[in-house]
């Protein structure tokens, strides 16, 4: 028979006061990906959250050290998958600003306009992967209805369906598809007419209420304490919106409104994510119809060398502000570069919000933090 | 506060602080010893510092530079302060008391460049595995960000 | 005063549900707003976009000429030493000697379709073509020559 | 017209003419056995392939549709692997409860098949308590979750199991109230009696708003005691990745996967006599023609499509709504369904006093 002491030793590998540790991930359905949480509980109360990093981690800052400045782009790509056009984006900027190479205005608008595309294709997942974690499947599938759109453009103008690639130092990498325009706005006709589905289906949902109010509160001091960027920190009240701060590209030019919330708890990050998918479509309707034409890429050296000397860009990806930071000395490859990845600061305040709720509010706190591994082990 | 103001009030709290204006920001170089009372007072005194938006480490061969990128929610105005640091034995004084996401950021440092960040209240591994891979040299240690890092079943050389 | 609050929450949850249980009943009751894609089933009609990137290919024309001169733009541009150029001298009946590709490996494997090298291509040799079925059970298949045997370059590409 | 009254008849005098009584009771038991573990395992088959055909077309899938005509012979592909795969024990689990429990979860359901009518005169054993059998069998099925969790020496699984617990007792509470008052409306336990009262009109619509709520509320309570989304809180994937069955595989992971769905049926059924008459055919007053007509219909088809219309709003509950949270769910039970069922009970005992009720 068995040993009845051996179990208990065992289900029992704890600290004081019974508490009980359990690995959740890193083959968790709710750590979408391989994140690897230590959770210490005590009951189905949290008292303590510590993430194990590095599962994914391919050392993308030591790689791009070996490439040349057009071929770090599409490495980005592989970080925050959701946002890769806007990664990409990121780092090409950074190689204009140090060059200071003219970039066309038709790539100027194309490029804002798939960076907005890409952001709601990120947010919808994201509504769809959030709703899961609380038990809502159907959701997803509704959600990724309208994502496979954005995908099928992105396919047809950028040949591929999540790593772009479609940006060069100093524009595109060819023009768009004639049939861009029409498709995207065949998308906001049919995003317009769904949006409506997510409110009786999730937002307006009493369950999905009681699950995410007051749930995960993130003070707004606490948000810039941890460095929380993007939606996370304007659920807060915290103003972080880099496109409003620090304009690139063309959003000096368009109208739209910084979302922002007070509350800093699990419903206010949805309901900003929500809102913005709507300040999205409304930046892509200002734009889709005002392409200007001409050249697609701005003349450019065959080979770049970026000057000796520190840069730094920043952009708003959907889940916050991106960085590039890269010292250069003088030659073809960065001596040094350094991803700010915005779900890295995002995964380190989940300790401070989780903590003291119970593991269901875990799900919902962890969910609207809408961690993407890759971009936190980078 | 232009520049010439930043200069002049981190004179006066650094006097050893150098300035570099070649970049975007104002860049200043302090003494590590004088890194830590020079960031409490940026983040709680007249600069109102409040958003360290990036701490990264980097290493120029003869010795390890420590970068934090400082900006504040109400100003809006941006300063990188920096550190130089021995190769062989950096220490520097931790600043996760002042903001509280320098606790993973260094200890993302700590493992990729062996820089030990003193008073750190968790400092381990954060993304490497906590044991070092068998059959590496324990001497040069393992830190892989560095540029004499060799790797030879990892690193392909193209 | 509390009862009505009581009552009001219990009637607002319920018609919250309500509403959902609507929609997805919506959905129920029609078959036409089904969105699967029955794949393997579908191949004859499924429309592949003609710019996706799938691999990279070197067409050839009728008499079986490709464009590509082996000037090793492609394997430069590369990040991840996908393309290998292994380039011959071919002599010409006048006695002029001329550079060409004896074979442009590709490997398959190691592509991240980033594009760059079509990009780079001076004599557009390559080109991305929209075929993703690339499994095979053997890993040397996915290591290929992208020039047809006997293939040689067209008449007037330096 | 079909009757399944006809072939019990027929063969219980064959029996009872071959052979002694005693060998006829006993071979009855056995032929009552086999059909129950039949009917188990085709309503297992159906069940699942059911909510997936049904959770399909709410999500705009298609959802099973290659093995066989539409998909049908899925869940005998499915139980086919299951049976094959090799069932895993932990290394520290209790290997004693830990085999132990699937047939317990199995059992409870086996138990409440017992007293349902499943058509005119079709019913294993009519026993005069019916209602009070079924409710106090029903709440046996926490042991065996309890036991899985326990046994499995897995925390994720102690958990689920304790969050089961929970769950189960509170709210039985509700579904034992909602179920007393139809007691309270019929006067009597006995599932034939109850089924009789409703032959001018079923218990829902004769009973006024009260019975309504009673049939929301027990709705609500089985959904939750099934363990069923939005209450399935002991197994919630997404926290603990598969609850008091994580440490589960091949056969006795099968056998808790169809125990939840006898147990669905099995409440949906009780639901049904309670509330939609059971295999009653739908009569409509003095409509003498429309009840006639109705009355041509099997009563055994009437009792399943009643049954299978209450497990699809059951499924249609899962595949909508998010789950709650352990301790809103117990707010759920304790602030809200007690209180209302209580009232409820009340407001009925007036109205079968007063004799308000059609």
């Amino acid at each position: 028979m068995y040993n009845q002491t051996e179990i208990l030793k065992d289900t029992s590998e704890l600290g004081a006061d019974g508490e009980l540790v359990i690995n959740m991930g890193p083959q968790h359905p709710a750590t979408h990906g391989v994140l690897h949480l230590v959770v210490t509980l005590n009951g189905e109360t949290i008292k303590k959250i510590e993430p194990h990093l590095g599962y994914i981690h391919r050392s993308i800052e030591k790689m791009c050290e070996s490439l040349t400045y057009r071929q770090f782009i599409y490495v980005t790509s592989r970080m925050d998958y959701l946002s890769s056009h806007i990664n990409n984006l990121g780092c090409a900027l950074l190689v204009e600003k140090g060059m200071a190479i003219e970039v066309p205005d038709r790539a100027k608008y194309i490029r804002v306009i798939l960076s907005e595309l890409t952001r709601i294709a990120s947010h919808e997942l994201w509504l769809g992967a959030m709703a899961m974690d609380l038990g809502a499947f159907t959701p997803f599938f509704y959600a990724f209805r309208e994502r496979e759109m954005i995908t099928d453009i992105m396919e047809d103008t950028c040949g591929a369906r999540l790593t772009m690639n479609y940006i060069v130092p100093g524009g595109l990498m060819y023009d768009i598809h004639p049939d861009f325009q029409k498709k995207v706005k065949a998308f906001i006709t049919q995003f317009k007419s769904k949006v409506t589905e997510y409110e009786d289906l999730v937002t307006n949902n009493v369950i999905f209420q009681s699950r995410t109010k007051g749930v995960g509160i993130l003070s707004a001091e606490d948000a810039i304490s941890y460095g929380c960027t993007g939606p996370v920190a304007r659920a807060s009240g915290v103003s972080c919106d880099i496109r409003k701060l620090y304009p690139y590209e063309v959003y000096d030019k368009v109208e739209f409104d910084e979302v922002l919330e007070t509350a800093g708890d699990s419903f206010a990050r949805y309901i900003v994510r929500v809102k913005e998918m709507n300040q999205s479509i409304r930046i892509i309707e200002q734009l889709i119809d005002n392409i200007p034409e001409g050249d697609f890429v701005g003349k450019t050296k065959n080979v770049l060398k970026l000057p000796k000397g520190e840069f730094y860009t920043r952009v708003e990806t959907a889940r916050g502000e991106f960085g590039v930071y890269v010292v250069s000395e003088g030659g073809t490859t960065p001596h040094r570069i350094k991803f700010r990845s915005p779900g890295f600061s995002n995964l380190s305040a989940l300790n401070h919000i989780a903590a003291g709720s119970k593991i269901g509010d875990l799900m919902a706190s962890m969910g609207t933090l809408d961690l993407v591994i890759p971009d936190i082990d980078r | 506060m232009t520049n010439e103001e930043i200069k002049e009030y981190i004179s006066s709290l650094a006097p050893a602080a150098t300035f570099d204006e070649t970049g975007e920001w104002l860049n200043i170089l302090v003494e590590p010893t004088a890194l830590k009372p020079l960031m409490a007072d940026l983040r709680t005194g007249k600069m109102q510092m409040n958003y360290l938006f990036c701490l990264t480490c980097v290493d120029f061969k003869t010795h390890l530079t420590m970068v934090y990128h400082l900006s504040a929610t109400t100003h809006r105005q941006s300063i990188v302060i920096k550190a130089n640091l021995n190769r062989d034995t950096p220490v520097i004084e931790t600043v996760c008391d002042i903001w509280r996401t320098a606790e993973f950021l260094e200890r993302e440092v700590f493992e990729m460049f062996g820089v030990n960040f003193t008073n750190h209240p968790d400092l381990r591994k954060l993304i490497l595995e906590e044991e070092n891979p068998k059959g590496f040299d324990e001497k040069k240690g393992y830190w892989p960000l560095r540029k004499d890092f060799e790797d030879p079943i990892n690193m392909i050389k193209l | 005063m509390f009862l009505k609050e009581y009552i009001a929450d219990v009637v607002n949850g319920v018609s919250s549900l309500l509403k959902g249980m609507r929609k997805t009943g919506y959905y129920f009751v029609h078959p036409k707003e089904i969105i699967t894609e029955q794949y393997p089933d579908n191949r004859a009609t499924l429309l592949m976009s003609e710019r996706f990137k799938g691999e990279v290919v070197m067409p050839h024309d009728a008499q079986n000429e490709h464009a590509c001169t082996g000037c090793t733009a492609c394997e430069l541009a590369c990040p991840n030493g996908t393309i290998k150029v292994v380039t011959k001298f071919e002599v010409s009946p006048e006695g002029k000697k001329k550079k060409a590709i004896d074979a442009l490996v590709y490997r398959l494997e190691l592509c991240t379709m980033c594009n760059l090298c079509v990009v780079a291509c001076p004599s557009d040799a390559i080109k991305m073509a929209p075929n993703f079925e690339h499994s095979v059970f053997d890993r040397t298949k996915l290591t290929k020559v992208l020039n047809q045997p006997g293939s040689k370059i067209r008449e007037g590409i330096e | 017209m079909f009757s399944l009254e006809g072939i019990t008849t027929s063969v219980q005098d064959w029996l009872f003419m071959k052979f002694n009584p005693t060998m006829a009771l006993a071979m009855e038991c056995v032929i009552v056995i086999l059909l129950a573990i039949s009917l188990f395992a085709i309503l297992g088959l159906v069940l699942v392939l059911m909510e997936r055909k049904v959770a399909a077309h709410i999500q705009i899938r298609l959802g099973p549709n290659r093995v066989g005509p539409g998909g049908m012979f899925q869940t005998v592909a499915d139980t086919l692997k299951l049976i094959m795969k090799e069932g895993l024990v932990p290394d520290m689990a209790d290997k004693f409860l830990f085999n132990l429990a699937p047939f317990v979860v199995m059992m409870v359901g086996m138990l409440l098949l017992a007293p349902i009518a499943f058509a005119k005169n079709f019913q294993i054993w009519d026993i005069n308590i019916g209602v009070l059998y079924i409710s106090s069998v029903s709440s046996l099925s926490v042991i065996g979750i309890l036991m899985a969790g326990w046994a499995s020496n897995n925390k994720y699984s102690l958990l689920g199991a304790m969050r089961s617990g929970a769950q189960i007792v509170s709210y039985e509470l509700s579904a034992g109230f909602a179920v007393l008052t139809i007691v309270v409306l019929t006067g009597s336990l006995q599932i034939s009696e109850i089924v009789k009262a409703q032959e001018n009109g079923w218990w829902i619509f004769k009973g006024h708003i009260p019975a309504i709520i009673a049939f929301v509320l027990y709705i609500i309570a089985v959904t939750a005691e099934t363990n069923r989304a939005p209450f399935d809180l002991a197994e919630a994937e997404s926290e603990l990745t598969a609850g008091f069955h994580t440490e589960y595989s091949g056969m006795r992971f099968a056998l808790f996967f169809l125990a939840e769905y006898i147990n669905i049926f099995i409440v949906c059924a009780i639901g049904a006599t309670l509330f939609f008459g059971g295999w009653m055919p739908l009569h409509i007053g003095n409509w003498a023609a429309f009840n006639h007509i109705m009355d041509y219909i099997p009563s055994s088809v009437w009792f399943m499509g009643k049954t299978f219309f209450l497990i699809f709003l059951i499924m249609w509950f899962r595949w909508t709504f998010p789950r709650l949270r352990v301790d809103q769910l117990l707010n759920l039970e304790w602030k809200y369904l007690l209180p209302i069922s209580l009232f409820n009970l009340l407001l009925v005992a007036i109205i079968a006093i007063l004799g308000w009720h059609f």
